[in-house]
């Protein structure tokens, strides 16, 4: 499909393990809903929805969000219809770019059976693993509390998948000696990063408001620290995950090694295509072209 | 999220709130919408981080205008904010009109007077007849009352009209087919008790991140289980599909 | 001394480790420096200067410090006199409040060298161990890698300290386990956290600016989960550092758990006299003595 | 660092930059001093995070001006700041005037003329004779130099005076016994090259955290090995101090 920004003549696709993405940016998986995919038509390079579970999951009673200085703090709960009713939903996001999906199981077991379910599904090409969410099986530690269990569940889900790409999100803690078990587990590429574990506290209450992950521009700099050191780490495209809110932002991703850059809680408070529109501008100021990026730091 | 630079109209204190209008040419506007609204700057400061959520006040000549009142820092910027503000489309799902009611009564309570100005101004355009029945905290915030001249009007502290809430300067609840209300949720919940469940619409007031529905920030509890956005589902909602 | 806020009859006092602090604040180390002295005192209920390492340090090359979203990253890397040519400054921190010294060394051997040195010091009421600094004999994780260095350096320490306190200052990652090491070896209290792990790139000179550490209001989030989660781990009570800038921010880790809270960067920007009058305003609407908040999270 | 907020008294445009002035009743400024400045707003937002330093252009009859270049953020906030802007009391170590010197010699490039006004202003009082060499990179940056009649221009581009460098248009740096320099560090060390070291007094630029010691952020690295921070033990250093 065209991209908005051809017109400058910038060239801002990417190859992302063999698939060729018309712009590095992809929507952060759990913050972009199908209501709004009529504003980013032609923005996104792929098409990310938010993570689904064996069954529906009803999410965690409100107070959900609170804002912190430059970001947020989220509590979902990974409130979605379950996979089932996930998939007969899915055309909305099959709009003519590769389309991923991200799962999430309370066990290996639960991870390896959804990415089974959806294995034969022609318009899924890549299904990004959501290790952050907490692993039943070992106390609701997360799945990313150590390298065996990201080994274990990628190791799991690879064989299943067949010619679909596999994508293991790691949180920040212990990244890049996850990014190396994910990697020898058979990972195609590797999400970087996560939220932050945070809390926020109304003193005025004197109560908690809502604990769970921090997000926004405030964790850039740690994002990109991740994605620095993870992709001198491995061999795999990171793709990179943390507070991009501008077009030099995600300038800075790239140049940090990242091959593609999700856009997630930025996208509350901007229009996607403000910021491609930037990332164009920047690379034309520039003189290249989004794939020359990679390995350009000094 | 897509928002507007759109230039101020008019600002000016109403008592303790802020009315403040900004033209917006690109049509309709439905009572009991939104918009996410903050003070420019993006993307020269990222803090504060989210934009606002306020209900339209009213939309005249394709002027529409915000009444707000004062919290915290995304208002009290907006309150200063020089010459512009940035803004959403109108959004969410508002009230829905019912020509056939006899009887409807709207029912605001503090800054959830706000949605019913464009309410009232739509129910009469329709020749629907309607009482309006306003409480606030304190004496501060009732000068808004003004701009709805056939209001009664209760207040906490008793500074004017009946000492209250608003459920106490309302005769018989029960007697209306239909209730519009605003307020904050523990004043919904109320009207919910007191009125009859069918016919009761309630714009109910929970954070928001996104306002279009994509963080799932928003959600209320509805019958059944689970949680709806009232972003997109709402911010209006039938009183029945409430689980409160 | 005087503290500035009796005048407004709110009590500010804690109490930490049987020592009576007259305000829960404390500067940050490395926040500090002598040339600032003036604006600060009555504010803080202790001082704590710039960490100081056996030998002196020159520190790294410019650039140090980049500003980030609600934050900045920092690599100064330790620049000290070394504690000789501290101790002989150190008069200048000895304003009539307990005074605190933070520590840093290469090796275990190094810190415990440290705290001898400085044991028979009267001036010096207690010791902060720094151990987010490389851990040489363990190929430069910091000593906050796991539990078991952490214990290794406190309980070293702690028996050369004689009379005075032993803090650990903690990082982020690992902390609840780290917390519970430091509380097994000795430590009187712990400071919890460090900055967090971070990058920055400028995209125009497509070079990096600072890799180091995120520290002022972004990290705050990130800073109250780990104080509300080790405060609840250990008895020893916690000192929070990481991003307070407000009156408001102080009430928070204090209902998160800490006794005592450390302004660091926020103190770059803003004036730590108008923090603490926010705080006893904030007491003085609650009706509330700082000692009061401990526990009253609902 | 104690913030203070000053009402904006004039600003102006000198071509490509920015005159602003407020008023500082507190008392003397020294030639070559800084103060950290930001426009107004915390703890409202913290983000720009940062204040930024600026060298005093003036002091006039309790009346201290900047002159800046619109860089990115900070700089741009400044620029249209409503009223006020929030600046700390005067920072950090000024030129040592050299009251003997025969001849002196100021240079200021791009921006780095800013502190040569008051330092001009100064040698003028004390009748030290002075030449003053300026040197731009393009034609919207030179107007200022009309604030200084007796100055010799470059221009990098050669669109007014000499073509080249602040250096190309000075005739003979080592005859002069008192050289004052400002502007981008690598022209700092072009004029510590060609000049007699132990007479050039060099304002440098780095990066600032806290401008008052306490962050070491803004080091610079001396002769004999180290660091010494810019913003108290300078920014104005004699060159032989310097190890660049
Ligand atoms: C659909 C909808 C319509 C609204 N319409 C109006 C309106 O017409 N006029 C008006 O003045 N306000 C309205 N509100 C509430 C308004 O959004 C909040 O007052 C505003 O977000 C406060 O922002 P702040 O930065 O000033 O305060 P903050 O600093 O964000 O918070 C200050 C205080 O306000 C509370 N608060 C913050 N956000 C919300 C929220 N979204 N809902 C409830 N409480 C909140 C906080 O708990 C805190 O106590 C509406 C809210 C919703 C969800
Ligand atoms: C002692 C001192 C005196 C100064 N005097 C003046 C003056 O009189 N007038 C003036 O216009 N500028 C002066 N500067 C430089 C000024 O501080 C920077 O231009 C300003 O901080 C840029 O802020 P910004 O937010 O606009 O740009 P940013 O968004 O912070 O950065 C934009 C660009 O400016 C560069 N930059 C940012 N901060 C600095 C810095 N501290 N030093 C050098 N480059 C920087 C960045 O690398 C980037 O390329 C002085 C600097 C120092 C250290
Ligand atoms: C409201 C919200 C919901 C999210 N839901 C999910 C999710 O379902 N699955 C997931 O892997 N990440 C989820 N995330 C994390 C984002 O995908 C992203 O990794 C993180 O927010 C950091 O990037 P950002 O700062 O650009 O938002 C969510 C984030 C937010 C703010
Ligand atoms: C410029 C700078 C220098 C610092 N130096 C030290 C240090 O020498 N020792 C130390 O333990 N922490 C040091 N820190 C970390 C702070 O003490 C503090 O733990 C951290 O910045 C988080 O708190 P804050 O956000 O309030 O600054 C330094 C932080 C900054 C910003
Ligand atoms: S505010 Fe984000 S879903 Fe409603
Ligand atoms: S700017 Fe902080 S020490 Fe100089």
């Amino acid at each position: 499909m065209v991209m908005r920004e051809q017109a400058t003549g910038v060239d801002l696709a990417v190859e992302l393990c063999g698939l060729q993405l018309a712009t590095p940016l992809i929507p952060a998986s759990g913050t972009l809903a199908r209501e709004a995919l009529g504003e980013v038509l032609g923005v996104y390079g792929a098409m990310l929805p938010k993570t689904t579970t064996p069954v529906p999951r009803a999410g965690n009673p409100p107070p959900r969000i609170a804002e912190t200085p430059a970001g947020m703090v989220n509590s979902i709960g990974l409130q979605n219809p379950g996979v089932e009713g996930f998939l007969e939903v899915l055309d909305a996001f099959d709009v003519g770019v590769p389309l991923f999906v991200s799962v999430a199981g309370d066990t290996v077991d639960e991870f390896a059976a959804l990415c089974e379910r959806i294995s034969g599904d022609a318009r899924i090409s890549g299904i990004e693993l959501n290790l952050s969410c907490p692993n039943v099986e070992h106390g609701g530690l997360t799945f990313c509390a150590g390298p065996a269990s990201v080994e274990e569940v990628v190791a799991a889900c690879r064989p299943v998948v067949q010619d679909k790409l596999v994508f293991a999100k790691l949180t920040n803690e212990g990244v890049v000696e996850n990014a190396r078990a994910a990697e020898a587990a058979g990972a195609d590429a590797l999400t970087v990063i996560n939220t932050l574990p945070a809390l926020t506290i109304d003193s005025r209450a004197r109560k908690i408001l809502v604990r769970g992950g921090l997000s926004g521009p405030a964790i850039k700099p740690v994002a990109l620290r991740a994605v620095y050191d993870v992709s001198r780490a491995v061999k795999v495209p990171v793709i990179g995950s943390g507070g991009a809110a501008s077009g030099t932002d995600v300038a800075e991703f790239m140049l940090a090694g990242a091959t593609a850059v999700q856009i997630g809680t930025a996208s509350f408070v901007r229009e996607p295509s403000e910021i491609l529109g930037e990332f164009s501008a920047y690379l034309k100021e520039m003189g290249l072209a989004a794939s020359d990026l990679a390995g350009t730091l000094r | 999220m897509r928002f507007y630079s759109v230039e101020i109209e008019e600002r000016r204190e109403i008592g303790g709130y802020t009315l403040l209008s900004y033209r917006w040419p690109e049509g309709s506007v439905e009572p009991g919408q939104f918009v996410m609204a903050r003070a420019a700057g993006y993307p020269i400061t990222f803090d504060p981080f989210l934009a606002r959520p306020f209900s339209f006040y009213d939309y005249e000549g394709g002027v529409a205008s915000l009444l707000f009142e004062v919290r915290g820092r995304g208002t009290a910027l907006l309150d200063r904010a020089p010459e512009r503000i940035e803004v959403s489309a109108p959004l969410g799902r508002g009230f829905g009109i019912q020509p056939t009611a006899e009887r409807s009564a709207l029912l605001g309570g503090g800054i959830g007077v706000a949605p019913l100005k464009i309410l009232s101004r739509r129910l009469t355009a329709l020749n629907i007849p309607h009482d309006i029945f306003l409480g606030f905290a304190e004496a501060r915030f009732v000068p808004v009352a003004g701009e709805f001249p056939s209001a009664k009007v209760a207040t906490v502290d008793g500074s004017s009209g009946t000492r209250g809430t608003v459920l106490d300067v309302v005769p018989d609840l029960e007697g209306y087919d239909a209730v519009y209300a605003c307020g904050p949720n523990p004043m919904l919940a109320a009207v919910k008790a007191a009125g009859r469940d069918s016919v009761c619409q309630l714009s109910v007031e929970e954070r928001m991140g996104c306002g279009n529905g994509s963080c799932n920030g928003c959600v209320v509890p509805v019958r059944g289980g689970g949680y709806v956005r009232s972003c997109v589902e709402g911010p209006v909602f039938d009183a029945e599909v409430l689980a409160w």
